[in-house]
């Protein structure tokens, strides 16, 4: 093997037009938004899909369940977003880079519940996309069939539907008490997902940024 | 035409104008009410296209006339009453390909025959290919077609645009359209008027139709058919009953205890308002499932494959509607302001193949003429035509030999899901 | 350019409740000449202030016609606007610059040429074209040439501009249909019972009927309006309609007027349906009903009170019931001479005369009145559309004469108010929407509760049922008829000839006809229509039924409909990169790939002689884990499974349970208890539900995790005699031949990038690699090998060398070679087929499949003419014409120089050395000889061992 | 667009399930005849009233499962109730 010398890059499903940065060896838009209706291109988070028994130790371990969320405060998951995106399966969500720690985390929780459970990284693999503005469930609603009423989805919720037609995790995550949404979906139909918002958005002012450093790693402020 | 010895007054421009100035007196009922009379030679269960031309060709082919037809509702008010009305022989199996040529070929004879015009019109039949597997499916249509003598080839783009100059041909679309299926001898019927112009010469044969009669029961003995019971109460007895139901053909065959492969799902279709004519052929797409023609009163008439669940609902949905726009305006943009003015449903009969069951059955002296899923329309004249026979005979006709009841537990598909599934 | 009086010579002085806004004007074209609006106006109000008369002529017999409704549903006002046809004239809105023509006319609307059908109408009675040109058969397409020149309607042109259409999901508690004030009650009363409303009126303001009432309807109309506006709960869709009421409460609603698109589809799911969509003033039937100057009450009534329009000078009021009345008495408050023909006391008009519009009235007491304006005010029609497509069926009420609804019958989530409902004063009305409406809101929160799992504790509101007034049944004059569909161009005659030729059903005579099939569909013609059937067959009303309602409520475009695209595309990470190199795009399902860069030839001899790379991300990729894994491979596969030690691939097939064969790939063992396998692109969604599907629904016992992982790596395979040295230069991972043989699988880094599956397979048959790295790298990855190979003459290939490729080396493709009954028999897949293993999908059938022996064959074939390539899906045929099969694939082989082909044969013509006869598509034919091997190049696989 | 009630994430469009089929089992394939195994491959009941069936939740949690819906009038009820 010879020496290459270009470190390798890497890019997220998503390129906007403009300008573009690079930070920890992602290359992604280097705009910012500040309008009240932002998508943020959360692509290069550590995203791991854990699957194991709905109900088990596993579950205990994670802290939460199909249709919920947590942060885990301690523990081999801690700043960690924690979603219940099925039944007997999890979506990990952390800083770009934490991939070794969570999966060894996650590998941790597996081995000491004896369950048959599996984690795979999907860090590459998917898309992932923040909306965050007070008119995010009226451009939702142009997209996605599910109520997005607050009985139905409160904060800290979480559901798989269809997207624009692209199979989508949707996650309620608000920020300060202003509705936000991360979407997650494969990565191939990231571009068009996040196009079709961006489309359905135009109508409430919407604009495309990167999260700010007053941002932590899921774009939550910190 | 007789009608128990009287003539039936015969429909011609003259008899018309004879008519308009008042001398012709009454035009006479086209189809009589009867009282159902309790034993009959064939008792034949449905009144749509299938039912009604098995009655005529008995008669008129076999002399056989002691028939009834029982329909439930109205004549032609299952699938026969709500089709597109797509006639084409363009299929994709020697077999397919030979019994729809036939149907045509009756079709091209059929106003003259009943002297009653169903108004069909060869405007030709394009089957859009918008990749290159489908185009290879078309390929290998228009070959077996040309074997058979059946006029279909393969054009490209430019000659697409031509004939429909409102079709997007641009390379650009989501869906660029690389060539399509032509089909000159395919077109569009008036299809109520098959209906009714079978019923009519039925009728005028002696054969009854009775329409609002349910059959509810099928009486078997040793084997046997011996009679069909209605939902009024009646028995008519009868050692031919023939199953012409369509959607509801499992309901008739349980009633029997044989088995078949058949499933009813829905399909729908849909109308505009009419405009000024511009669209002179049928048009196609299986990609986008979706197939439109215009109609002599100049309404598009639309269609789709069938609903993606099984159902006996004929309320139709939003989702065929919405889906089916997107398709349309897909093929021709231009169309965006037109007005979509009703839609419904009708159920059919769905085989494992897409091709027809037709003729004997394990219990004697029942035959089914059923799994004509969503393309049987076009099948009514040769179906009524090899049923007759098959009746007469009391043996299916070669020409149908391939679509027998057997063939499913033996393993003898006749696969027409490529030319069959939207193609209409 | 022509100009019309500007004005407007009928118009009124100010009127209390009118909606135009005098202190503006604006101009637009009728016909090419100007004329002059006010804001507010509809084209028809604009075009009758200024007198026009005749707006359309008719579709048979080209009969001038006029407005007689004065909304949307006028069949005599709808005109071409621009290049959008067929517009409501009497709902759509004036705007300044409008271009409006008059549709079936011409020459033109006053001078119609093809009223010489009136004369000939005698003989165009209903059904006239079933009973002629009928022979000779060669005449009927000039015929029907003749008979689309007649199409009644306006026109599309092939370059009309296509606007921005949108779409958005809605979830109100409560949808009321109708702003009426019966829908206006309901809809407070549900959001202060605490539910989310969306009030859906289709014209242009609030308070339906009340809008053109007296002073105390219009008082009444404000309060409700204030107290729709005070809800914060209530959203108002005004211009709007619900088009209709699908399963399950799916309501669709197209709204009009927004600023930013043209319009919008809102696809409602609401818990209750409130239907509040009133009544429909019933036209009657007699001789004439159709001339310009024949209106309705409520035509005449919006016309005066909403636009300040008179539509006449001398009136004949044909009244039943109090609405009449009120015109009546509107239109003497305008100055027109009014003389009343009350049918409570038994008078009724037999006929109307005029040429071009109504001259006189003839009345069944055999006297004759000279106005120009004829109001007839019979009774209602009930729009219950939306109710039956809810499943509700109203039933024919005699005694009110009109269909009403049973709130027994109908279902639980749809409740119908206000006049639809039944008969009332207006507070009655008010009063039993207003419970009706706090009903509506309990049972949607009731069932929104329990969606969300909680019960509900809410007791039901009891809604009192609306009384019945007595209404005369009024809906013809026999003999002398008229007609009863005026946009079918139907007379009383043809529907009563129709029974008596046997048509004698609701249904059928519809059908034959075409009565109730216009654009109105039934809203105004359905109860005449029965009304005549049940008079000609001697049976009730009741007994003969009405035509099934079915969507739309009114038409709705099919640009609404289709509204905001979804078509999902998937992109590879590298398709910026084929992109910015000139990829010839091609679109295969949702994906888009290159399918070459130029020269597919160039691309092929490429790989052969130095090193290409291709883009193969689409491939399907599935991650196993799990200690059951083999065991699942055994099921789905129709090969052997349970040898493959870590670090090893192999090829597999998957046939479904009737031996038919559905995919293939390889799959590779990466760990103890994980795996990593490929299906084809198109069938990586496929594969991985079958593959749940076994493992859900049939073993639940085993212990398998599959995760779809085909866009988590960018694939690539790099193919090529010089493929290892280039691989070489980039990974730590040993390339020996030793270490790394052909089929085997290995993990490591390449171009610095960590954790890329390394493959050693390949569709092409030379040396290749199929790397697998994770997929933010694949651009890294990519650009880093071009760069690298440069020296070695590396080339991007694309879809169609692939499949050159592939095709000298003899690999089929799933779904060209093989068709929905290729069993894998016939796919020549004997090999790999396992009939010793105790169970596999499909083995039943392909067990029997090899006893009979009896199938056709995939064989490679040759053809003997070098110089002819047979087209895909030529036919082989057999001596005496018989279809004996058919070419699959085929290609001019840049390699070997000459044609190559796959085909598909019959069992007795598989034999090596069989010469066929292939059918071309220009008619000739050509021989080709069976080959004893699918691989024409390299059978022996020597070149991608090395 | 019908509702359909998925034992994971409740009412949903009915565009978000694929349709499976009636629920029927897997004769042993061992020992099946032809016979027996061609209809599991092609004869379904065809009832118009209630009938199990399999649906998959293909848009949400990605599971299979049985329900009991009724052809005519498309209402539901979980599988395992008996009519
Ligand atoms: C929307 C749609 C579009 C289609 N488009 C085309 C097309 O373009 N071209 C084409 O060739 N085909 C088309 N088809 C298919 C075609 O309509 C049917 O295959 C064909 O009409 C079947 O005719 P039939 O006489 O067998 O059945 P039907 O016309 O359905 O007649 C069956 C009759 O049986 C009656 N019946 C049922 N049960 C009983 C009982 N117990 N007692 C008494 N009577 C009973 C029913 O009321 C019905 O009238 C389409 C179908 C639909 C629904
Ligand atoms: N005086 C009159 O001219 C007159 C006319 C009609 C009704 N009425 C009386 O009014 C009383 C009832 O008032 P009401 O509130 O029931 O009726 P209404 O006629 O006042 O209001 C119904 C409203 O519903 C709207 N609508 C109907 N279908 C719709 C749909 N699908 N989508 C959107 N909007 C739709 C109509 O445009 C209309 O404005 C009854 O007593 C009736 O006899 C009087
Ligand atoms: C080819 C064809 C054309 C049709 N054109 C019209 C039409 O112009 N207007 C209309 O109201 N219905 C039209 N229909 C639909 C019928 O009104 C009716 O909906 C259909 O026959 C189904 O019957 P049903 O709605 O009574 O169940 C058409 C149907 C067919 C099959
Ligand atoms: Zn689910």
């Amino acid at each position: 093997m010879s020496d290459i010398a270009a470190a390798p890059i890497a890019r997220t499903a998503l390129s906007f037009p403009g300008p573009v940065r690079t930070t920890d060896g992602w290359e992604t838009t280097a705009r910012h938004a500040a309008g009240g209706l932002r998508l943020a291109d959360l692509g290069p988070l550590v995203k791991l899909t854990v699957r194991g028994p709905a109900d088990g130790s596993v579950r205990a371990a994670l802290g939460t369940s199909f249709g919920h969320t947590v942060r885990p405060r301690g523990g081999p998951l801690a700043g960690a977003l924690v979603v219940g995106s099925g039944p007997g399966e999890w979506l990990v969500l952390g800083a770009p880079g934490t991939g070794g720690e969570l999966l060894a985390g996650v590998r941790s929780i597996i081995a000491d519940s004896g369950e048959f459970a599996s984690v795979v990284d999907v860090t590459h693999g998917r898309a992932l996309v923040r909306l965050t503005g007070a008119d995010t469930p009226l451009l939702l609603s142009k997209v996605c069939a599910v109520d997005l009423a607050d009985r139905v989805v409160p904060d800290g919720a979480a559901f798989r539907s269809s997207v624009a037609r692209v199979v989508t995790d949707v996650v309620r995550d608000d920020v300060d008490g202003t509705r936000s949404y991360l979407l997650h979906c494969e990565r191939s139909s990231g571009q068009y997902l996040a196009d079709s918002l961006v489309d359905a958005g135009i109508e409430y002012g919407i604009e495309v940024g990167a999260p700010t450093e007053h941002d932590d790693a899921t774009g939550h402020p910190r | 035409m007789s009608r128990n010895g009287q003539r039936t007054p015969r429909y011609s421009a003259w008899s018309l104008v004879r008519h308009g100035l008042g001398a012709g007196g009454e035009w006479g009922r086209a189809f009589r009410h009867h009282t159902p009379r309790q034993a009959y030679d064939v008792v034949i269960i449905g009144g749509g296209v299938h039912g009604l031309a098995t009655a005529h060709y008995l008669a008129e082919n076999h002399g056989i006339t002691n028939i009834a037809v029982l329909e439930k509702s109205y004549i032609g008010s299952g699938g026969s009453g709500r089709n597109t009305a797509i006639l084409r022989s363009n299929y994709l199996t020697p077999e397919g390909v030979r019994f729809y040529d036939r149907s045509v070929k009756l079709y091209e004879h059929l106003a003259a025959d009943l002297n009653f015009n169903v108004m069909f019109s060869q405007r030709g039949h394009m089957t859009l290919a918008h990749n290159d597997s489908s185009l290879r499916t078309m390929h290998w249509r228009a070959e077996v077609n040309k074997l058979q003598g059946v006029d279909s080839s393969v054009i490209d783009p430019g000659e697409i645009k031509k004939l429909v100059p409102y079709m997007d041909v641009s390379a650009s679309t989501r869906y660029p359209i690389l060539g399509a299926l032509y089909h000159p001898p395919g077109g569009i019927i008036r299809h109520d008027a098959v209906v009714w112009g079978y019923a009519r010469s039925a009728d005028a044969h002696g054969v009854h139709i009775h329409q609002k009669t349910e059959v509810v029961g099928i009486d078997v003995t040793s084997n046997r058919v011996t009679g069909v019971r209605t939902a009024d109460g009646r028995r008519i007895s009868a050692p031919v009953v023939v199953n012409c139901t369509a959607g509801w053909s499992t309901l008739i065959s349980d009633m029997v205890g044989v088995d078949m492969p058949v499933q009813t799902f829905p399909l729908q279709a849909a109308v505009t308002e009419p405009v000024k004519p511009f669209l002179d052929t049928v048009v196609v797409s299986g990609t986008l499932h979706t197939y439109v023609s215009q109609t002599d009163r100049g309404e598009l008439v639309f269609g789709a494959s069938v609903d993606p669940f099984a159902s006996y609902s004929t309320r139709g949905s939003l989702d065929f509607v919405e889906g089916l726009a997107g398709h349309v305006l897909e093929l021709m943009p231009a169309l965006s302001k037109m007005r979509l003015l009703r839609q419904w449903a009708g159920l059919c009969d769905m085989t494992p193949d897409y091709s027809p069951i037709m003729g004997l059955t394990p219990v004697e002296g029942f035959f089914v003429d059923v799994g004509w899923g969503t393309y049987g329309f076009k099948a009514g004249p040769v179906s009524g035509e090899a049923m007759a026979a098959c009746i007469a005979h009391g043996k299916p006709p070669e020409i149908i030999a391939a679509f027998g009841l057997d063939r499913f537990e033996e393993g003898r598909l006749v696969g027409e899901k490529g030319a069959a599934a939207v193609g209409h | 350019m022509s100009r019309a009086r500007p004005g407007g010579s009928h118009r009124l002085g100010a009127r209390p409740g009118e909606v135009i806004d005098r202190s503006r004007t604006i101009e637009f074209r009728w016909n090419g000449v100007t004329h002059t609006a006010h804001p507010g106006d509809t084209i028809a109000s604009a075009l009758a202030a200024a007198g026009v008369r005749v707006f359309a002529r008719s579709y048979k017999y080209h009969r001038p016609r006029g407005l007689l409704t004065a909304d949307i549903f006028d069949p005599g006002a709808i005109l071409q606007v621009g290049d959008e046809p067929n517009v409501r004239a009497a709902h759509r809105l004036v705007e300044a610059g409008m271009d409006v023509r008059s549709q079936n006319t011409w020459p033109s609307l006053r001078y119609d040429v093809k009223a010489v059908n009136q004369l000939a109408g005698r003989f165009l009675a209903t059904g006239f074209y079933y009973k002629t040109f009928i022979k000779p058969e060669r005449l009927w397409p000039t015929y029907e040439k003749v008979l689309r020149r007649f199409v009644h309607a306006g026109e599309v042109s092939p370059d009309s501009e296509q606007p921005y259409f949108d779409k958005r999901y809605a979830h109100p508690d409560v949808l009321v249909a109708g702003g009426g004030p019966a829908g206006m009650a309901a809809a407070v009363a549900a959001a202060r019972a605490g539910a989310s409303v969306m009030l859906v009126e289709q014209e242009h303001q609030l308070g339906g009927h009340l809008r053109w009432g007296d002073a105390e309807d219009l008082r009444c109309r404000d309060e409700l309006v204030a107290a729709v506006e005070a809800e914060s709960n209530i959203e108002v869709l005004t211009d709007s309609v619900v088009a209709a009421r699908y399963d399950d409460n799916w309501l669709a609603v197209v709204q009009r007027g927004l600023p930013h698109v043209a319009e919008r589809l809102v696809k409602a799911r609401a818990g209750t349906l409130v239907v509040a969509a009133g009544l429909i003033e019933r036209p009657y039937v007699f001789a004439g009903n159709d001339l310009p100057g024949v209106m309705l009450s409520t035509a005449v009534r919006r016309l005066l009170n909403l636009y300040a329009v008179r539509p006449g000078s001398r009136a004949v009021v044909f009244t039943a019931n109090p609405e009449g009345d009120a015109a009546a008495a509107d239109l003497r408050a305008a100055g027109v001479d009014v003389v009343e023909v009350d049918a409570r006391h038994g008078r009724t008009v037999v006929r109307a005369t005029g040429r071009g519009g109504v001259e006189a009235v003839e009345l069944s007491d055999g006297s004759r009145i000279e106005a120009d304006l004829l109001v007839t005010a019979v009774g209602w029609t009930a729009p219950t559309s939306l109710l039956n497509m809810s499943g509700a069926n109203p039933g024919y009420r005699p005694d009110a004469a009109r269909f009403v609804p049973d709130p027994a019958a109908t279902p639980a989530a749809v409740i119908a108010v206000g006049g639809i409902a039944g008969d009332g004063t207006r507070d009655e009305l008010v009063a039993h929407a207003d419970a009706a409406g706090r009903e509506a809101a309990a049972r949607a929160l009731a069932l929104a509760a329990s969606r969300a799992g909680s019960a509900d504790t809410r007791d039901p509101v009891a809604v009192p049922q609306l009384g019945l007034h007595h209404h005369p049944e009024l809906f013809f004059a026999l003999p002398t008829g008229g007609f009863v569909d005026m946009s079918e161009d139907v007379s009383a005659k043809d529907i009563l000839t129709a029974v008596k030729e046997g048509y004698d059903s609701s249904e059928l005579v519809k059908r034959y006809t075409t009565a109730t099939m216009g654009p109105a569909q039934g809203k105004l013609e359905t109860v005449n229509t029965v009304a005549l059937v049940a008079h000609a067959t001697g049976k009730t009303i009741a007994e003969t039924g009405a035509t099934t309602w079915r969507p739309m409520y009114t038409p709705i475009t099919l640009g609404a409909l289709a509204g905001r695209k979804f078509e999902p595309v998937r992109h590879s990470p590298m398709q910026p990169w084929h992109t910015s190199h000139k990829a010839a795009p091609l679109i295969a399902g949702q994906w888009i790939r290159p399918e070459h860069y130029g020269d597919p030839v160039a691309e092929v001899r490429n790989v052969r002689q130095n090193v290409g790379i291709i883009d193969v991300t689409p491939i399907g990729k599935l991650d196993l884990q799990g200690p059951d894994v083999a065991k699942l491979l055994n099921l789905l596969y129709v090969n052997k499974w349970s040898q493959l030690g870590i670090g090893r691939v192999r090829y597999g097939v998957m046939c479904a349970e009737d031996g038919v064969v559905l995919d293939d790939g390889v799959t590779g063992r990466l760990a103890e208890n994980h795996y990593l396998m490929s299906t084809t692109s198109s069938g990586a969604g496929t594969v991985w539900e079958w593959a749940e599907n076994w493992l859900q629904t049939e073993h639940p016992e085993w212990q398998v995790h599959v995760t779809p992982v085909t866009t988590a790596y960018a694939s690539i395979n790099v193919a090529g005699p010089k493929s290892r040295e280039l691989l070489a230069r980039l990974t730590d991972v040993d390339l020996d031949n030793a270490a790394f043989g052909y089929m085997n699988v290995r993990t490591g880094t390449i171009a610095g990038v960590a954790d890329c599956v390394l493959w050693r397979i390949g569709f092409t048959g030379e040396l290749s690699y199929e790397l697998h790295v994770p997929a933010s790298y694949g651009l890294h990855v990519w650009e880093t090998l071009m760069a690298t190979g440069a020296d070695l003459g590396i080339a991007p290939f694309g879809v169609e060398a692939q499949r050159i490729l592939r095709l000298e080396k003899g690999h089929l493709i799933v779904g060209q070679d093989t068709d929905g009954l290729t069993k894998a028999y016939s796919a020549g897949l004997d090999w790999a087929v396992k009939l010793d293993k105790p169970d596999f999908v499909g083995k039943p059938e392909l067990a029997w499949q090899a006893a009979r022996g009896e199938h056709p064959k995939l064989v490679g074939l040759r053809p003997l003419d070098t110089s002819v390539v047979p087209e895909e899906a030529a036919q082989i045929i057999s001596d005496g014409g018989y279809i004996v099969g058919r070419i699959t694939s085929s290609r001019l082989s840049p390699t070997l120089g000459r044609p190559i082909c796959l085909g598909q044969v019959d069992a007795h013509l598989a034999d090596p050395g069989t010469r066929l006869t292939v059918r071309l598509r220009n008619g000739s034919d050509t021989t080709v000889e069976v080959t004893a091997e699918h691989a024409h190049f390299d059978p022996e696989g020597e070149r991608q061992r090395v | 667009m019908m509702l359909l009630t998925c034992p994971n994430c409740g009412a949903r469009n009915v565009s978000e399930f694929r349709y499976v089929g009636e629920a029927k089992s897997r004769p042993d394939p061992e020992t099946a005849t032809p016979e027996q195994w061609r209809r599991y491959l092609y004869f379904h009941r065809n009832p118009a009233g209630w009938i199990k069936e399999t649906w998959y939740h293909g848009s949400g949690c990605r599971r299979y499962f049985g329900i009991e819906r009724n052809t005519v009038d498309n209402a539901q009820r979980p599988a395992g109730v008996t009519s």
